[in-house]
């Protein structure tokens, strides 16, 4: 009875991580096949030819503008981008958190709500007014502006993230050092900053995949020669009246999502936890 | 000078907040009582496109599939979510590899994944053809295609993205709970279905808190998810409030219209957030 | 160095290569080329990023551009006045009166126009007319005839993507066929109330209805060129699609007249639906004006018209480019928009763009869908066509 | 035969061993008292028996009947938790009338138990709070009252006061006792608190690593420790533990700067013997030394021996004075009486209870008797 | 003057009063202990010391210098808390010179000092470990390495020993005592545990909502309580408080099915005549009451009245038992001694010391003199 329900169980947790691969399985698998075989076939089966070539092309060969460049130059792009990004936005949320929970003043309370409501603004809203701003300080076009735009809208939840578990923090600390002499700064960057190892890398995921994944911002704020990985997929996938290279289109989406998809592998157990800590508690 | 310092740290991101977030809504508010077109016009206009806007059989298209996938997306994901974590913490081996397969669907963005779910749901390319194909020709499943169906395939593909992530805050809840209530329960003689009906579901309210705040606000501001699954079809059956939002902004030039609708939208996520905000800050003093 | 700025969303294989021949003929005249494409929705995505753009001020050089975006933007005044090249290449003799419409505002020239796409084509499976000895129909009722045919004979008859642009580029041909140029003048540019409301209108919502039914189920949200797949692959008959679905015919090898037909919609023969694929010139600093106009002068020339089109399936904007290069049915396409230029049987596309602003365009759509989608009859359709063009406008 | 038999009991995580071969018997009505240091496996026991825990091999019998396969719902055990273990999303009364529910009890019978226990144990005002709304003290009454109300066989006490603060711990503890003596039923409990276990046990247990150290009643346990650790271990402050060198029937420790202190016995234990001109280890209670005006806590009768030490730190502690000197290169600690008035630095007279020593091997650590 | 005054210090969170109106002076090298019920504003008195929070009104004064205005960093004041806030990132000698770090001393005089504390301290070999690599024992050494190596003019500990386990208690709480005597520094100690507070202070001041209730002497505060707050809260058994009648100079104390209990005075103290024929409560402590053969307890002179009281619970605790009766309507705490052998429900002769004996008023509870 007992090891029926286990292999019940088992089956069910199965299933669902069927449910939950499906989508990559079929962008894998229709990335090594040629495109007479996807024309033809069927979207599950194997490849019957193994191609390796729609990967290549979509990496180095494929149209993405006039040039024949593959996503590899916008590749360069996005990490010019995300970099800065998220590290300013890190940063900005680190300081956020701390003053926000270690150093109260009244009103503090507000301010940390204004922020948090920023989470959930539709980014659609502030494209118009955005461009004029980042125009009026000569920003338009160029991945500052950019990192500009993406630090903005990342603060709400960076400051939560590092809110929420600087709040764990013990008060008492702070008064060790301050009674040792440690000023603001010195608190922060000597205390702090030491022991926020996984809120840092639970903000560092969190912010890295939303910015690497962000088109609307990209397309919108991004110039020829700051262009993100995501607009040029999707210049990659959804040309309007050429010729659909379904095997190249997914190569070049498993490519652009090959960053992310490490990373939460890689540190998903990290940051499972530190969503506990940061996040979840609310 | 003490006092001085932790504010001035403070004040750039306020300053950028303040600016780029609230003085940008009022900026929309602003246009969504003019007669704005194609770019921003500041004549005012009254609250024609307000008038418009409700008048719009697709607005209240819109509105109506935010309920259903609103509601849908919510429930499943929370019940999805919690069942899984609760399966999931069973001293389940493996579960080192199941949690991120769960979790992944977050770190990617629908313009990545959005093409192979629309093959995947495709009746000629996807699922259906694919069983005809080992088979089982009766099988159908043609619900994209289908204009009272289609708005539930965007709940699929969308539950699918987050119902993972929901299982994570579920996890975190039940890894939390205090392992002599479960003994002591069990000492009760509680069955397992009542250790968790009576014991430990209700302890997790936080929990569905968190994520009813979490899943709604992503419900409303749904969009590339739409966009690449169905692009608002069959015809306009399951265009969103964000997509209704964008395409009257950019494509049909008619940005009084579509800042109205964000105005709404706006309210509608404030009357979501803002009690949760309230009770959430109150509450930690 | 100088330098100019195209945002554009030909991002697929050939339409990129036909850009190239531009972008290498400025280059040879020094100027470097900055490459913006933004591909998606039919210049959708692109107009979105330009607004951005603009409103950043910091417009690029040109922008490839669709019908009333043109107008629309061009009375913004942020446009760049192409008069003085255009009197100098002698633009005005060799563009069609109704393209100029677009490329000209307050009677300045503002965009340099790269092609003309002809909307009102049916592409047909040679090898299925000829095994059911199926003629090309001449109108309607032989159109309907050949498709039962078709569809009896166990193909699909009409391959078909649902989005609402391709039921619009239908119901365009099937108000040209069922109202002839003088209807589709009044209805589908002047939005004249009375036209839109009439009773030739709801014969083409049945009409619409009656294809409909010659479409197989599974056509919703389909893209077009899976459409075109379709009619490849021998599953289905025919497809009412513009001239880009060419391009799909012979990439997979395909001959024109061989292996595929190419004719105008029944009933749509002497005259042409179109959409015109221009470069508008944004208003730029002094010292990228003279790169500019090099751009403008580059797009212009026949010798690009033709390598450009030739690749892009279209033809060229300008009507005294040689056809040498072009296949069967590139000829056919220049033969039959010179002809209608000069019979005035020229008309914009409203599935296009190019025969009313987006907003009217956008509240049609809506309206064409929703009665091919079954949610409207044909009275309701008529009924909801006027009132939706109405608030919209 | 006993009522609740552990017997050689072993559990194992893995490849580690927590509990083993432990054998433990307890008389109906009973009282047994675990203690041992954190990580001991205590917990550990308590659950075993609960059923909460399976154990690797052994049999734990109740009244005779082997109970290893029942689950816990099925052992009539009941179970009080160090952190209460309150269902915090249900009031006092559905919290304490829980297990009566999942027993099929109809509500109207479960009513009355819980209004009976509710009142035994005055918490009746208290019924339809949350237990967030509860203190410590009162939390641990609704627990006790859960555990109460199905009126098991066998209670069990996963150190039930160790949350509480001082003041209350100690009228819990008093009530604890009295409902001990009231009802009558078996009770294991564990704790930390020395006094806890001597006052409340009938038996205490002292593990170490899983191994039972010594099993007595608490008399024995105090007075009579079969080693080393559990001399040390039991009472607070703790037994001090002198190195000492045998010296025919007198123990000789050694003091900085004088001579050495001399206990005279009349007979020392006979293992004792064998260590003459050896070391071994001289264990005497802080109140066995007392200062000289004491004297009558040294009954009629007892040996004593009395000496002047230098007195090195003195810490009034109220009801007492505890006097530390320094014997055999240890501090030792003197229990004197509160009036007492002498002071640090300076000599004073204190009386060695001789009935009172106890000798220990200084290498295994066992106990000479 | 004394060394550290604290002067009608009033601290108020927003609208809430926090510390009412403290007046406290302590000598040069003197021990002060904060003892008070949770939330009665120790922590806040102790950090408005220490510059950590702003005092409302009031002043604070060091050696005659009002620091009131002085950043904590500049008081030269350190401080040990509860959980000691060691830096989870450094290692132990990081954190122990990390104060003087900050002070811009340089790195090798730096090395030398922490060198020396940790030698004073027993942890030299743990310089390099981690704070997550100690014990709780350990964590607390470093702790008090942390305070000592500044050698400020002041101490302040925040329930420092709170965290340990009572055994570790004890031999820190020695260890303070030493450090307190030799170096000789100003101590403010806030704590919990009676026995600390007794052994450690040179003073007590007893807080309660803010407001001092006394302050004097260890033994002052044990003995002489000036009202029943102090006598309930200090000492542990808590002192009998038995409500009774006056007689002439004599008390009686109801008894359930027996005849009262009267204690005979040879003279009540003065303020007790008016309450003739009233109701007083009488306070003895546990240790004031004992078992007859423990006669000695009661020290030469001193008045005492045996009677036969009645037992109810009998709790041996190892160095003592402590016998449960009932006294006008309390339960009422003995202290006897470990060798005797009574038994409970049955009676017993006990000795009460009539010198220990206090009264309070019933209402306000002021003590009577
Ligand atoms: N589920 C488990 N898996 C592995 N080891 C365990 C488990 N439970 C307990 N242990 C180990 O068994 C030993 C005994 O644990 P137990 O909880 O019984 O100790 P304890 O005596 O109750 O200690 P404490 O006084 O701290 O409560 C410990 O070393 C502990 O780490
Ligand atoms: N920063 C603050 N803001 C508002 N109220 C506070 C603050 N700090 C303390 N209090 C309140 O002041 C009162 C005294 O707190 P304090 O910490 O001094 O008590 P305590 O005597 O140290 O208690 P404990 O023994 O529990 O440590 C409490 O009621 C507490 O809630
Ligand atoms: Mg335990
Ligand atoms: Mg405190």
């Amino acid at each position: 009875m007992e090891k029926l329900l286990r292999a019940a169980l088992y089956s069910v947790l199965i299933l669902f991580a069927v449910y939950y691969l499906l989508p990559l399985f079929v962008m894998l698998v229709n990335s090594v096949k040629t495109l007479d075989e996807i024309r033809g076939g069927n979207m599950m089966s194997l490849p019957e030819v193994f191609t390796f070539e729609p990967w290549l092309v979509a990496w180095s060969k494929a149209q993405i503008g006039v040039e024949p460049t593959g996503l590899s130059p916008y590749f360069i792009n996005s990490i010019m981008m995300v970099v800065p990004a998220v590290t300013i936005s890190t940063a900005l949320g680190a300081l956020n958190g701390y003053v926000l929970t270690k150093w109260r003043f009244p009103g503090d309370k507000i301010i940390f709500g204004l922020m948090l409501f920023a989470c959930f603004i539709p980014f659609q809203i502030v494209l118009i007014p955005m461009a004029r701003v980042l125009g009026i300080i000569g920003m338009a076009g160029t991945t500052s502006g950019l990192v500009l735009v993406h630090v903005v809208y990342g603060l709400g939840f960076t400051t939560l993230f590092f809110r929420n578990y600087y709040a764990a923090f013990p008060d008492e600390l702070i008064k060790a050092a301050k009674m040792d002499g440690a000023g603001f700064w010195r608190t922060f960057t000597r205390i702090l900053l030491p022991s926020s190892g996984p809120i840092i890398v639970v903000t560092v995921i969190w912010q890295f995949t939303n910015i690497w994944n962000d088109f609307l911002f990209g397309a919108s704020f991004a110039d020829f020669d700051s262009m993100p990985m995501t607009v040029a997929l999707n210049n990659l996938v959804s040309s309007s009246t050429g010729v659909k290279e379904y095997n190249v289109h997914f190569a070049g989406a498993v490519l652009a999502a090959l960053p992310t998809l490490v990373v939460y592998v890689v540190s998903g157990r990290y940051f499972v936890r530190g969503l506990m800590a940061g996040a979840v508690k609310g | 000078m003490r006092e001085v310092l932790p504010r001035l740290v403070l004040s750039p991101s306020l300053f950028l907040i303040l600016l780029f977030v609230y003085g940008f809504i009022i900026y929309t508010g602003y246009l969504s009582l003019t007669d704005s077109r194609m770019l921003p016009s500041y004549e005012l206009d009254g609250f024609g496109n307000y008038t418009k806007l409700w008048g719009q059989r697709n607005w209240l298209i819109a509105l109506q599939n935010l309920a259903i996938f609103g509601i849908l997306y919510i429930a499943i994901c929370s019940v999805l979510g919690l069942v899984l974590a609760i399966l999931l913490d069973q001293k389940i081996r493996g579960e080192g590899i199941l949690r991120p397969i769960y979790l992944y669907p977050m770190a990617l963005s629908f313009i990545v994944t959005g093409t192979a779910w629309k093959w995947f749901l495709d009746p000629g390319l996807g699922l259906e053809n694919t069983m005809h194909l080992w088979g089982w020709e009766s099988f159908t499943f043609n619900w994209i295609k289908d204009r009272n169906m289609a708005i539930y395939t965007v709940v699929i593909a969308a539950v699918w993205q987050s119902s993972g992530f929901v299982m994570a805050m579920f996890l975190a809840g039940l890894r939390g709970i205090d392992s002599e209530i479960l003994k002591a329960a069990q000492m009760d003689g509680a069955s397992r279905w009542s250790l968790y009906t009576r014991i430990v579901i209700p302890q997790l309210r936080p929990v569905f808190l968190s994520a009813f705040v979490v899943l709604a606000h992503l419900a409303i501001k749904a969009y590339d998810l739409v966009i690449a699954l169905t692009n608002g079809g069959p015809g306009r059956a399951t265009e969103l409030p964000a997509t209704f939002m964008y395409s009257y902004t950019f494509t049909r030039n008619q940005m009084g219209v579509g800042a109205s609708s964000a105005v709404i939208m706006l309210a509608m996520i404030a009357s979501i957030i803002v009690p949760y905000l309230y009770s959430e800050l109150r509450e930690r003093r | 160095q100088e330098s100019v700025e195209v945002l554009h969303w030909w991002t697929a294989g050939g339409e990129a290569k036909a850009l190239q021949v531009l972008k290498k003929d400025l280059e040879s005249q020094g100027v470097s080329w900055n490459d913006m494409p933004v591909a998606g929705g039919g210049g959708e995505q692109a107009m979105t990023v330009l607004r951005a753009r603009v409103t950043s001020g910091n417009a690029p050089t040109a922008v490839q551009m669709l019908g009333f975006d043109i107008k629309d933007w061009a009375g913004e005044d942020i446009l760049a006045n192409l008069d003085e090249l255009a009197a100098k290449e002698g633009w005005d003799d060799v563009v069609p009166d109704a393209l100029k419409d677009f490329s000209k505002h307050d009677g300045h020239w503002i965009a340099a126009p790269v092609n003309v796409h002809s909307t009102n084509w049916v592409w047909a499976n040679k090898a299925i007319f000829d095994e059911l000895g199926i003629n090309q129909p001449t109108d309607w009722n032989e159109l309907i005839a050949a498709l039962d045919k078709i569809k009896a004979a166990g193909y699909t008859a009409v391959a078909h993507g649902g989005q609402a642009w391709q039921d619009a580029t239908i119901f365009d041909a099937v108000v040209m066929a069922t109202g002839g140029p003088d209807f589709y003048q009044a209805s589908m540019i002047d939005t004249d109330p009375d036209a839109l409301g009439s009773d030739t209108m709801k014969t083409v919502f049945d009409r619409m209805a009656q294809l409909r039914g010659y479409v197989d189920d599974n056509f919703s949200g389909r893209d077009w060129n899976l459409a075109t797949a379709m009619v490849i692959n021998k599953e289905a008959g025919v497809q009412f699609m513009g001239d880009w679905a060419k391009g799909e015919f012979l990439n997979a090898g395909k001959v024109p007249d061989t292996d595929f037909l190419c004719f105008r919609f029944p009933g749509t023969q002497d005259a042409v639906t179109f959409n015109s694929d221009q470069f508008v010139m944004f208003k730029v600093g002094e010292d990228r004006q003279d790169a500019q106009m090099k751009l403008a002068s580059a797009v212009m020339s026949p010798t690009f018209q033709s390598a450009f089109n030739v690749v892009k399936g279209s033809v060229p904007a300008r009507t005294d480019v040689p056809n040498d290069a072009f296949d069967a049915c590139g000829k056919k396409g220049m033969a039959e928009l010179a002809a209608a230029n000069k019979k005035g049987t020229l008309f914009g596309s409203m599935a296009h763009g190019h025969s009313v602003p987006a907003g009217v365009k956008n509240a049609m759509y809506d309206v064409i869908t929703a009665h091919f989608n079954g949610e409207y009859d044909s009275a309701t359709a008529v009924e909801e066509l006027v009132n939706a063009v109405e608030s919209a406008q | 035969m006993s009522f609740l038999q552990i017997d050689k009991v072993c559990k194992s995580f893995g490849t580690i061993k927590v509990l083993r071969d432990i054998s433990l018997d307890v008389e109906e009505g009973g009282f047994l008292v675990l203690v041992g240091p954190s990580g001991c496996g205590k917990s550990t026991l308590l659950n075993t028996i609960a059923g909460l825990e399976k154990l690797t091999t052994g049999e734990i019998r109740i009244d005779g009947n082997v109970i290893d396969d029942l689950p816990p719902s099925e052992r009539n055990i009941a179970m009080v938790f160090q952190s209460y273990a309150l269902y915090p999303n249900m009031n006092v009364g559905q919290n304490i009338a829980f297990g009566l529910e999942m027993r099929g009890m109809p509500k109207d019978e479960r009513d009355v138990k819980v209004r009976d226990v509710a009142k035994t144990l005055q918490i009746e005002h208290l019924l339809d709070r949350k237990p967030g709304q509860l203190s410590g003290g009162q939390r641990q009454r609704v627990a006790m009252g859960r555990a109460l109300v199905r009126n098991p066989q066998l209670f069990l006490f996963d150190e039930p006061l160790s949350n509480l603060d001082a003041k209350l711990r100690v009228d819990m503890r008093t009530e604890i006792k009295r409902m001990h003596q009231t009802l009558g039923t078996t009770i294991v409990y564990v704790t930390h608190d020395q006094i806890e276990a001597m006052t409340l046990g009938t038996r205490i247990a002292v593990l170490k690593d899983g191994i039972v150290q010594q099993y007595g009643t608490p008399a024995e346990i105090y007075n009579d420790p079969s080693n080393l650790f559990v001399a040390d271990f039991m009472g607070s402050p703790a037994m001090n533990l002198i190195p000492a060198v045998v010296r025919g029937n007198a123990v000789e420790m050694a003091r900085t700067g004088e001579n050495p202190l001399v206990l005279d016995f009349k007979q020392l234990p006979g293992d004792v013997a064998a260590y003459e001109g050896r070391n071994i280890i001289v264990g005497i209670r802080p109140e066995a030394i007392t200062d000289a005006d004491n004297r009558a806590l040294v009954r009629d009768g007892q040996q004593a021996v009395t000496a002047s030490c230098l007195i090195d730190v003195v810490e009034p502690a109220g009801a007492d004075i505890f006097a530390i000197t320094s014997l055999g290169g240890k501090e030792v600690v003197t229990r004197l009486h509160q009036d007492w008035s002498g002071q640090a630095n300076q000599h004073a007279e204190l009386v060695f209870n001789l009935e009172k020593v106890v000798f220990f091997d200084p290498e295994s650590g066992i106990r000479l008797r």
